[in-house]
């Protein structure tokens, strides 16, 4: 392997010598230090990060297994940068008593499934893709349970693993039919050799609901909420944001590169899937209490949205799924980031509590609101243009009733995000969270998370940037 | 840079100096002065506009001025007005003002009150100076927003309910105008070539008209549900009734309007043939708006329910008139946007004045008001009277454009519908009599009354300014409706 | 042609007034305003003779017919390609004559109310709105084109509005003021509509040209028909409608009456003399349209005008109000002048209804505002409107009692006093054009004089009452104006209307037909006679008629129950059976709908929430099934 | 009848049977069992189709240390003598349904299909060829999932030692909510 | 080599097998045997690789290895699926998934 071979890898390189780094170092840290060591390990993935972001070569290696390219390299970095926020956030959670001995399992399990993220999207053959998803997946059930002492989190992490395993065997029982029919599991050669039969569409479709299990689509979503609700909240963010947009970065890429020839079948089902998920997700969202449940079902309604990107099969609508998956990463994080916030300091989760929110700790309310607007889709916050966007893209293929479904979608979306505005800035409580001062690190995570929001709806640089970036590899 | 981006930057600086006073009661003259300085400079506007108009300058939009946002999209910040837009304008900036003095005595979370509004303010100059599909778009969902959180904080009885219908029934709007708005700009490009935005761009090709058919009613129906379109009006007066005094001034004052510019400057400039195709279904609901809402308001008690309904009405006969589509009767649509605009802000102004001092706004609670607060209840029968369409306030110059340009029409079902949306004039006259007569005329009825001051300096500027702008087109209307016929005329070729 | 620029300033002047007493009044001594209303109005008035002295004699003659002048115009505000509305100052004969009727009358009334009004609280707002009233008079009777007549129009009916408003605290006022808008408001409706109908078919709003008997609208075929009748015709009959309403012509009278509640010089001033009379003169303004176009509508106008004359003369014999009772005979009075425009033809002696419907309009003014103000006088000495609660005043009031002598005199047309000349002439009018009319309006002239000797003799004969105070006669301020119109009835019936005012502008010969005036005179004579026998000294006769056409007179003393009619159509139709059901409809029908999606949606929301129930195998179960469907759907019903 | 296809009926006839047996028993431990036979006819498939390799990696991983790793754990959580409940008839009707429906769609659709084989010639399949390959990094190389599925199985230990792991400064019972 | 047995039979058991484990999954209570299931589903889903690989395509061993790796990662899955599961018995002093539902609706 020559240098370049390495530069082309680095994001999995770096990543698991990150890994072995942590492994090291827990070997070596005594007790006490091991509360400093989440700093360490904040900055080491900082530097991670920082690395993904160099320019580096094209290409594929181990014969077509691994490939690399611009749009990969562009994955990759979003969701480094979300998980860096992820990390950020879970600092001050991390910090508990309990959790203190087990922090650097916290990171090392959390590299490894955004390492299984990267093998997947980088994935140039369905072996690679199915490793890479287990390995997203598997650690990350370990995490949902990491609670140790909540039943809730136990309970999480069994419905996720278990969820998962029947997911999996499906969509392994979908990619044996389509071996069985094409002859290959390399991208190329699927691709290179079209099958249209009737096997093929099925094996399509088995693997279709996989992929709909990682992304939460409608009707393969219902361990979300879950899950969501009892995994502790940064682990909530990281499911919601970056398993999910990992998810519906590689289903995109297999979608334009390796199916091509069954457009037409999987634009049906995406259509149907699409108006599923939205609108279930919606009407679940609608009587939601706890805020984590809330953004879960919000997150469910979300991924319809993607699927709008998903449908067009054209170049407008990869770019607008990334560029949505990044200000989604943000406004997300936003959200989660205040529940977790609130979590920590009072221990309150659910949305009367936030009854009056704005008149005790304004700061956090207003980001709140940035965020929910960002999830609606109102301007001038960057999930306007997120939106916009997707519903273009929809929109340039003709789809304008499954856009108009959409749209009317949000409207019932709105109104579920205008309810926790409502809470925070109208509603009156009798007894208010009171003001708290945030830490240094939970400030930094929602800075970035505001700066993300209001800078990349504006930043029409970066929309090009991705949109030069997308299509292909 | 361009004079017409100030109007969004002043807001936008005002509500940065917002943040950065320490007083809430500084916020307030943070506020009058961004908007003082916001006045200046669209009448400044106005009057660049007419002079280069003299100039001989006969593009269709003036000043100009585009860059590039979302290149591969197409997508520009492109500015410019015709004589419609700095109309509309010139009003918007006397309404914020006069709403800015109206909410003075504001009392909860002060800054945050005139930050949502000078947000509100943003977007409504924003989407008039827009000539670009997006960012007109953007800006009027940016006015829209800010409505929710002004009503459910700062409005009263059912606000949240009204709040929450309200911004879900003009998102519900702004979600199909969406649809349409796709619906253009991949058709944008009929024969080949590059999608656009851009209103000038798109005006100049012709969408083919089986999308025509499909998306002019959506874009039609997207704006009219903010220019209250029956029978998607409902949020009207739930709103208005609970909106504080500053908002519902601007809602019903200006970003109504919005509605009707929209219908005009998008839906029926851009997809004329379907216009033409369609027009007679939106003429019979709009006809039944204007006849209807006056009936409606007829009985109602509260007095901001009765200025809703009767907002429903006029508001309707500006949608009845852009349908007549005939220049007499388009310059008229304008006329009567700004001029509803004004009474209908001076309505608001007066009853959240009036509410103010005796809290109530039920009108068989009160009665002899003119006795106590003389100014206010002048003003008060002033903004009646323009608004059942006196000689010499705005209101009858625009109902006469509209009422003449709707019955040069050759058809026999234009001029039907015209007659009937006349009868509006008597039955307006019903209810604004009715009212003035229960609420200010009669004996006093509370010995209370007596204890009430007669409007304060920063009311009686408020109030002024408003009236100013009703006189001054009621009797001096050649001006306005000069600059209107003019611009409107290109729209009307289109139409034709 | 002779430059009659100056009359803007006929316009101007009042206008001015009014500004600055609506504006500055406030700060104003009550008598510093009222003066001030007083000096702008006299200089109107100068200005308005200075016109028709000029303009009769002479400056608007040309090959001896009396020419439409345009003294003044200016585009105001242009509607469509070929109609745009103008302001401007019109002379003809009859603007000019209305100019002189109208600072005439207002000027004295400007003058009486210094005296009558004083000391009440507005002092200045009634100067300033009788300004108003002025200035949108004056500008609806020189208006160049019958657009300028609406606009003024709609003024004039704003300044009555808030002139019977004045008592603003009395709520009898206020529904009174609210009741005379909105019913001349709906007349105003179809004032409006003819407009539109009119002006779409001839394209113009010009009076000049509307009138030219070659113009569009007159050689115009009609357009299509309608119902029976040309468009044209409807038309005509719509702007009459608008005509009808101000001049308070049945069924739109009732407004008129209850106008009283205003003070009683803004009675004489406007609900006697002027504003009243914009229905006749719109009428005649409009006349050759009328007679060529759409002859029709003037066969209505003229059974409208006769029908009201008699239905007012009924209920005026039973009223005690007495200014109930001079309003009823306004509208009598203007009755005749509308019925006798009605029966008109065209031209030379052809036009003599013409002529003296606008000579009767005249006279009307002079002596119907005298009454006004006589009226104002007692009701200033006795504090009462009711004609039980007075009684020989004459002996306290002598200057009051000899000019409502006079008035009343006239109004009963007797020789040789102006109401004699000109109710012969319309008389004559009528009876050259039909015989029914004719015996119609015979009846009236003697009902008129009952009426009038009845409210003469129970004011000013019989025995005093209890008074308050002892009556006593008014100031000069108001005794003045009296004794200027009572000259001024004596003696308007020795003006050559017949060569003035015309219907085509060329004077004819006229003289007096004694076969018809003779029995007319006879009829007001008796008229007078039967009123003196029962009002002259206090007896039981007028209480033992009462009772014996007890139903009659029931229904005469109750307006024919005009009144409930309206009351119950605008109650219980528009209000119960329209307004109510449009509120309710759109609160719970339409309100309901967009509360109804929202509910189905919250509903559905709570329904389904089984679906996860939180049971893992739950969950695999839909997996599957949905994946199964899935299948099933794509692969084998959907190819 | 070749041997070969005697064979094949008697794995395939073992799989169906225990596998209905893994999920209907009622009696844990012979679940296990059963699966234990599922698991080991399925090698014998393996040896059928002359993948020994496999076939040996099945028995020892999968039998030998799944099916151990799931005995230990019956052995820590369960009463083996306890026998389960039967099921609700409700849920497994549908249940049925539903395989059973998913089974006859999948089926169908297969025997529609007419594979078609590849015309290369057969690979042998000797512990030579499956090392080169499973360490190959060109074409047809297996060396990166390989080394991936190396962190998987580190990360999978770490995160079963996580949850598994007593909490030493901490008091459990303050936290269980 | 393989005249005798045609795929589809193989095909055919492991697709039973599949839906067999399928059914386990949706009924069983105990999480341990909902674990077997989910064993059997991916047995199943080995077997058609193998039998692709054999009967199609035996020029290469795509199927071959992925049987492998389906195999080392449904170990590293029960692994962590027991860990979880044995904490679910701590905390809820059972392991049958019908207990398992504080998280719902």
């Amino acid at each position: 392997m020559s240098l370049d071979n390495f530069l082309m890898m680095r994001h999995e390189l770096v990543l698991t010598l990150a890994f072995l780094i942590i492994l090291v170092a827990e070997v070596f840290t005594g007790e006490k230090k091991k509360e400093k060591f989440r700093g360490f390990a904040v900055v080491l993935f900082a530097v991670v990060t920082a690395i993904g972001m160099l320019p580096a070569p094209e290409g594929t290696l181990f014969g077509g297994m691994y490939q690399a390219g611009r749009t990969t390299t562009l994955m990759k970095n979003i969701l480094n940068i979300g998980t860096l926020i992820v990390l950020i956030q879970s600092f001050t959670w991390l910090g508990r008593p309990e959790n203190r001995d087990r922090i650097h399992e916290y990171f090392m399990l959390l590299i490894s499934t955004l390492l299984g993220m990267y093998f997947m999207i980088s994935a140039g053959h369905f072996l690679m893709f199915y490793i890479g998803i287990e390995l997203a997946t598997i650690p990350l059930a370990a995490l949902a349970a990491f609670e140790r002492y909540k039943n809730r989190s136990a309970e999480a992490g069994i419905k996720l693993i278990l969820s998962s395993s029947l997911s999996s065997g499906i969509l392994l029982y979908g990619l044996s039919m389509i071996y069985g029919t094409v002859g290959s599991l390399y991208f190329a050669d699927i691709a290179a050799r079209p099958s249209t039969a009737a096997l093929t569409i099925l094996g399509f479709i088995f693997f279709f609901s996989g992929m709909g299990f990682k992304m939460s689509l409608v009707p393969f979503h219902l361990w979300t909420a879950d899950v969501y609700e009892g995994a502790p909240v940064s682990i909530a963010a990281y499911l919601s944001v970056i398993s999910k947009g990992a998810a519906a970065f590689i289903f995109i890429i297999i979608l334009y590169n390796v199916f091509p020839v069954i457009i037409d079948t999987w634009q049906k089902v995406i259509w149907v899937i699409a108006v599923m998920t939205i609108t279930i997700g919606n009407l679940f969202a609608l009587r939601q209490k706890n805020m984590k449940r809330f953004l879960a079902f919000s997150s469910i309604a979300q991924a319809g949205f993607f699927l709008l990107g998903f449908i067009g099969g054209s170049k407008l609508g990869m770019t607008t799924v990334i560029y949505y998956a990044l200000i989604y990463i943000f406004t997300n994080l936003a959200a989660f980031g205040i529940v977790s916030i609130i979590a920590e300091k009072t221990g309150k989760e659910s949305m009367d509590d936030y009854d009056g929110l704005y008149r005790t700790n304004p700061k956090l309310s207003l980001t709140m609101m940035l965020a929910m607007f960002s999830l609606a889709g109102i301007p001038p916050v960057a999930g306007f243009f997120g939106k916009f966007f997707l519903f273009a893209a929809a929109a340039e293929k003709g789809f304008y009733v499954l856009v108009a479904i959409a749209v009317l979608n949000t409207i019932v979306a709105l109104y579920y995000y205008l309810l926790v505005v409502k809470a925070m800035f109208i509603n009156k409580s009798e007894n208010p969270i009171t003001y708290f001062k945030s830490d240094f690190m939970s400030k930094l995570g929602l800075a970035i998370c505001i700066a993300g929001i209001v800078v990349t709806g504006f930043a029409s640089g970066l929309f090009e940037m991705i949109r030069n970036l997308s299509y292909g590899i | 840079m361009n004079i017409l981006s100030c109007l969004v930057i002043i807001p936008l600086l005002t509500i940065t100096g917002i943040l950065l006073v320490k007083d809430a009661r500084q916020a307030r003259v943070v506020s009058a002065i961004g908007m003082g300085i916001q006045l200046i400079t669209a009448f400044i506007i106005v009057f660049m506009y007419l002079s280069e108009r003299k100039a001989g300058n006969t593009d269709q939009m003036l000043l100009m001025s585009s860059y590039e946002w979302f290149r591969s999209l197409n997508i520009y910040y492109t500015v410019g007005v015709d004589g419609i837009s700095v109309a509309m304008i010139a009003l918007t900036s006397i309404v914020v003002s006069a709403g800015v003095f109206a909410s003075w005595e504001m009392e909860d979370l002060k800054k945050e009150f005139f930050i949502s509004l000078m947000l509100l303010a943003t977007g409504v100059f924003g989407f008039f100076i827009s000539l670009d599909l997006f960012t007109m778009f953007l800006f009027y969902e940016l006015a829209v927003i800010p409505m929710y959180i002004l009503i459910g904080i700062w409005g009263s009885g059912p606000k949240e309910y009204a709040a929450m219908k309200l911004t879900l029934m003009l998102m519900g709007g702004s979600a199909l105008l969406m649809i349409g708005l796709f619906g253009i700009y991949f058709n944008s490009a009929p024969d080949g070539g590059e999608l656009t935005f851009n209103i000038i761009e798109i005006s100049k090709i012709t969408i083919p008209i089986q999308a025509q058919r499909w998306f002019f009613p959506l874009t039609f129906v997207g704006f009219g549900v903010l220019g209250a379109l029956f029978p998607l009006h409902t949020w009207s007066p739930d709103g208005h009734s609970s909106a504080p005094t500053a908002v519902s001034m601007l809602h019903a004052g200006v970003l109504m309007k919005l509605g009707g510019y929209g219908c005009f400057r998008v839906a029926m400039f851009l997809m004329p043939e379907a216009a033409n195709e369609m027009a007679w279904i939106f003429i019979i609901l709009t006809t039944i708006s204007v006849v209807y809402g006056a009936f409606g308001a007829i009985v109602q008690k509260d007095l901001k329910y009765i200025n809703a309904y009767s907002s429903v009405s006029h508001c309707g006969l500006v949608l009845f008139a852009i349908l007549m589509m005939n220049r007499t009767a388009m310059t008229g649509a304008v006329i009567q946007m700004v001029s509803h605009g004004l009474m209908t802000a001076l309505f608001f102004a007066l009853i959240g004045m009036i509410y103010g001092r005796t809290h109530t706004r039920i009108i068989s609670e009160m009665g002899g008001l003119m006795k106590v607060i003389p100014f206010l209840g002048v003003a008060y029968v002033i903004a009646g009277l323009a608004s059942l369409g006196l000689p010499g306030l705005s209101g009858f110059v625009a109902e006469m454009n509209i009422f003449f340009g709707s019955f040069e029409h050759p058809d026999t079902f234009h001029r039907v519908a015209t007659i009937i949306a006349i009868t509006s004039i008597v039955i307006t006259a019903v209810y604004i009599l009715r009212v003035i007569a229960i609420l200010l005329l009669g004996p006093v009825r509370d010995p209370h009354y007596s204890e009430f001051n007669d409007a304060r300096w920063y009311e009686k500027l408020s109030i002024l300014a408003l009236l100013t702008g009703i006189v001054y087109i009621g009797m001096i209307p050649s001006g306005l409706s000069g600059i209107i016929r003019d611009s409107i005329m290109p729209i009307v070729e289109k139409l034709m | 042609m002779a430059d009659f620029g100056y009359t803007v300033w006929i316009l101007i002047v009042p206008f001015v007034t009014f500004i600055v007493l609506g504006l500055f009044g406030m700060k104003l001594k009550a008598r510093i305003s009222g003066l001030t209303g007083t000096l702008g109005l006299a200089i109107v008035t100068v200005l308005s003779y200075a016109t028709a002295f000029r303009y009769f004699l002479g400056a608007g003659l040309a090959d001896g017919i009396y020419q439409k002048i345009i003294a003044f115009n200016s585009t105001w505000l242009t509607l469509t390609d070929r109609l745009h509305i103008d302001m401007g100052v019109l002379l003809d004969p009859i603007s000019v004559m209305m100019l002189v009727v109208i600072s005439t009358v207002s000027f004295m009334v400007h003058i009486y109310s210094l005296g009558y009004m004083k000391g009440e609280k507005g002092f200045e707002r009634y100067y300033s709105f009788l300004s108003l009233f002025t200035f949108s008079m004056m500008g609806l009777v020189v208006a160049t084109n019958i657009f300028q007549m609406y606009i003024f129009w709609e003024l004039v009916g704003i300044s009555s509005y808030l002139l019977i408003g004045f008592y603003y605290s009395r709520p009898s006022a206020v529904a009174a003021s609210k009741k005379a808008f909105i019913v001349t408001r709906f007349a105003d409706m179809g004032f409006l509509i003819g407009i539109l109908i009119l002006s779409f078919t001839t394209k113009t709003f010009d009076f000049v040209t509307l009138t030219d008997l070659n113009g569009p609208a007159i050689t115009s075929t009609g357009g299509a028909v309608f119902l029976g009748m040309s468009v044209m015709t409807w038309s005509m009959i719509l702007i009459f409608v608008g005509g009808a309403g101000k001049s308070a012509m049945f069924p739109l009278h009732i407004w008129l009456p209850d106008a009283m509640e205003g003070p009683t010089p803004v009675s004489a001033l406007i609900h006697a003399a002027t504003m009243v009379v914009a229905g006749v003169y719109l009428v005649a303004r409009m006349f050759p349209v009328y007679y060529f176009a759409a002859p029709e509508a003037l066969q209505i106008i003229a059974w409208v005008g006769a029908f009201s004359s008699l239905f007012a003369a009924v209920i005026a014999t039973t009223q005690t109000d007495i200014k109930r009772v001079l309003a009823y005979s306004t509208i009598s009075q203007i009755g005749y002048m509308i019925f006798s425009l009605g029966v008109s033809g065209y031209g030379g002696p052809e036009g003599l209804g013409f002529m003296a419907s606008n000579w009767h309009l005249f006279n009307h003014a002079m002596f119907k505002a005298l009454l006004f103000l006589g009226a104002g006088s007692v009701i200033h000495a006795v504090h009462s409107n009711y004609m039980t609660e007075m009684g020989g005043l004459r002996k306290h009031l002598p200057i009051t009692n000899i000019t409502f002598l006079i008035a009343c005199l006239t109004i009963a047309g007797l020789f040789p006093l102006s109401g004699f000349f000109s109710k012969d002439e319309i008389l004559t009018a009528a009876f050259h054009h039909d015989k029914v009319l004719f015996a119609i309006e015979y009846l009236v002239a003697g009902l008129t004089a009952f009426y009038m000797f009845r409210l003469y003799f129970s004011i000013f004969h019989g025995h005093d009452r209890q008074y308050d105070h002892t009556p006593h006669e008014s100031p000069a301020t108001m005794t003045v104006p009296l004794i200027i119109l009572a000259i001024g009835s004596v003696f308007s019936g020795l003006l050559p209307f017949n060569r003035l005012v015309t219907s085509d502008g060329a004077p004819f010969e006229s003289h007096i037909e004694w076969s018809v005036a003779g029995p007319s005179l006879i009829i007001a004579l008796t008229g007078i006679a039967i009123a003196w026998v029962m009002y002259r000294k206090e007896n039981t006769l007028p209480d033992r008629l009462a009772s014996t056409f007890k139903h009659s007179y029931k229904w005469a003393y109750n307006k024919f129950y005009i009144d409930e009619l309206y009351l119950f159509i605008t109650k219980k139709i528009i209000f119960r059976r329209i307004s109510q059901p449009v509120a309710w409809f759109d609160r719970h029908i339409v309100d309901g709908t967009m509360n109804g999606i929202a509910w189905v949606t919250q509903t559905v929301s709570n329904r389904i929430k089984g679906l996860q129930s939180g049971q893992l195998q739950q969950y695999g179960f839909v997996f599957v099934t949905g994946a199964v469907a899935l299948v099933l759907f794509f692969i084998y019903l959907i190819k | 009848m070749e041997v070969r296809e005697i064979m094949f009926a008697a794995f395939a006839l073992v799989i169906i049977v225990f596998s209905v047996l893994t999920v209907t028993s009622r009696r844990i431990l012979r679940a296990a069992v059963s699966l234990l036979f599922v698991l080991i006819a399925t090698a014998g498939l393996y040896f059928l189709l002359n993948y020994q390799f496999l076939a040996a990696v099945q028995l020892t991983l999968y039998a030998g240390g799944i099916v151990v790793l799931i005995i230990f754990s019956i052995l820590l959580t369960s009463q083996i003598s306890q026998k389960f409940e039967p099921i609700e008839w409700k849920k497994a009707l549908f249940s049925a349904l539903a395989a059973i429906a998913g089974a006859i769609v999948v089926i169908t659709t297969i025997l529609q299909h007419t594979f078609a084989a590849d015309t290369a010639a057969a690979m042998e399949v000797n512990m030579h060829v499956i090392g080169k390959s499973l360490l190959g990094t060109g074409a047809d190389g297996y060396v990166l999932p390989f080394e991936v599925i190396s962190v998987l199985l580190v990360a999978a230990m770490i995160g079963a030692i996580v949850i598994a792991k007593k909490g030493s400064p901490f008091k459990e019972e303050e936290k269980n909510k | 080599m393989n005249s005798g047995i045609p795929l589809e039979y193989y095909l055919i058991v492991a697709t039973i097998m599949f839906f067999i484990g399928v059914y386990g999954f949706l009924t069983r209570r105990n999480l341990i045997t909902i674990l077997m299931s989910t064993e059997l589903i991916l047995n199943s889903v080995n077997i058609n690789f193998l039998a692709f690989n054999r009967f199609l395509f035996p020029g290469k061993l795509d199927g071959h290895f992925f049987g492998l790796f389906v195999i080392a990662v449904a170990a590293s899955e029960a692994a962590v699926a027991i860990a979880i599961i044995i904490n679910i018995y701590r905390r809820f002093t059972s392991i049958n998934v019908e207990n398992v539902n504080e998280l719902k609706y």
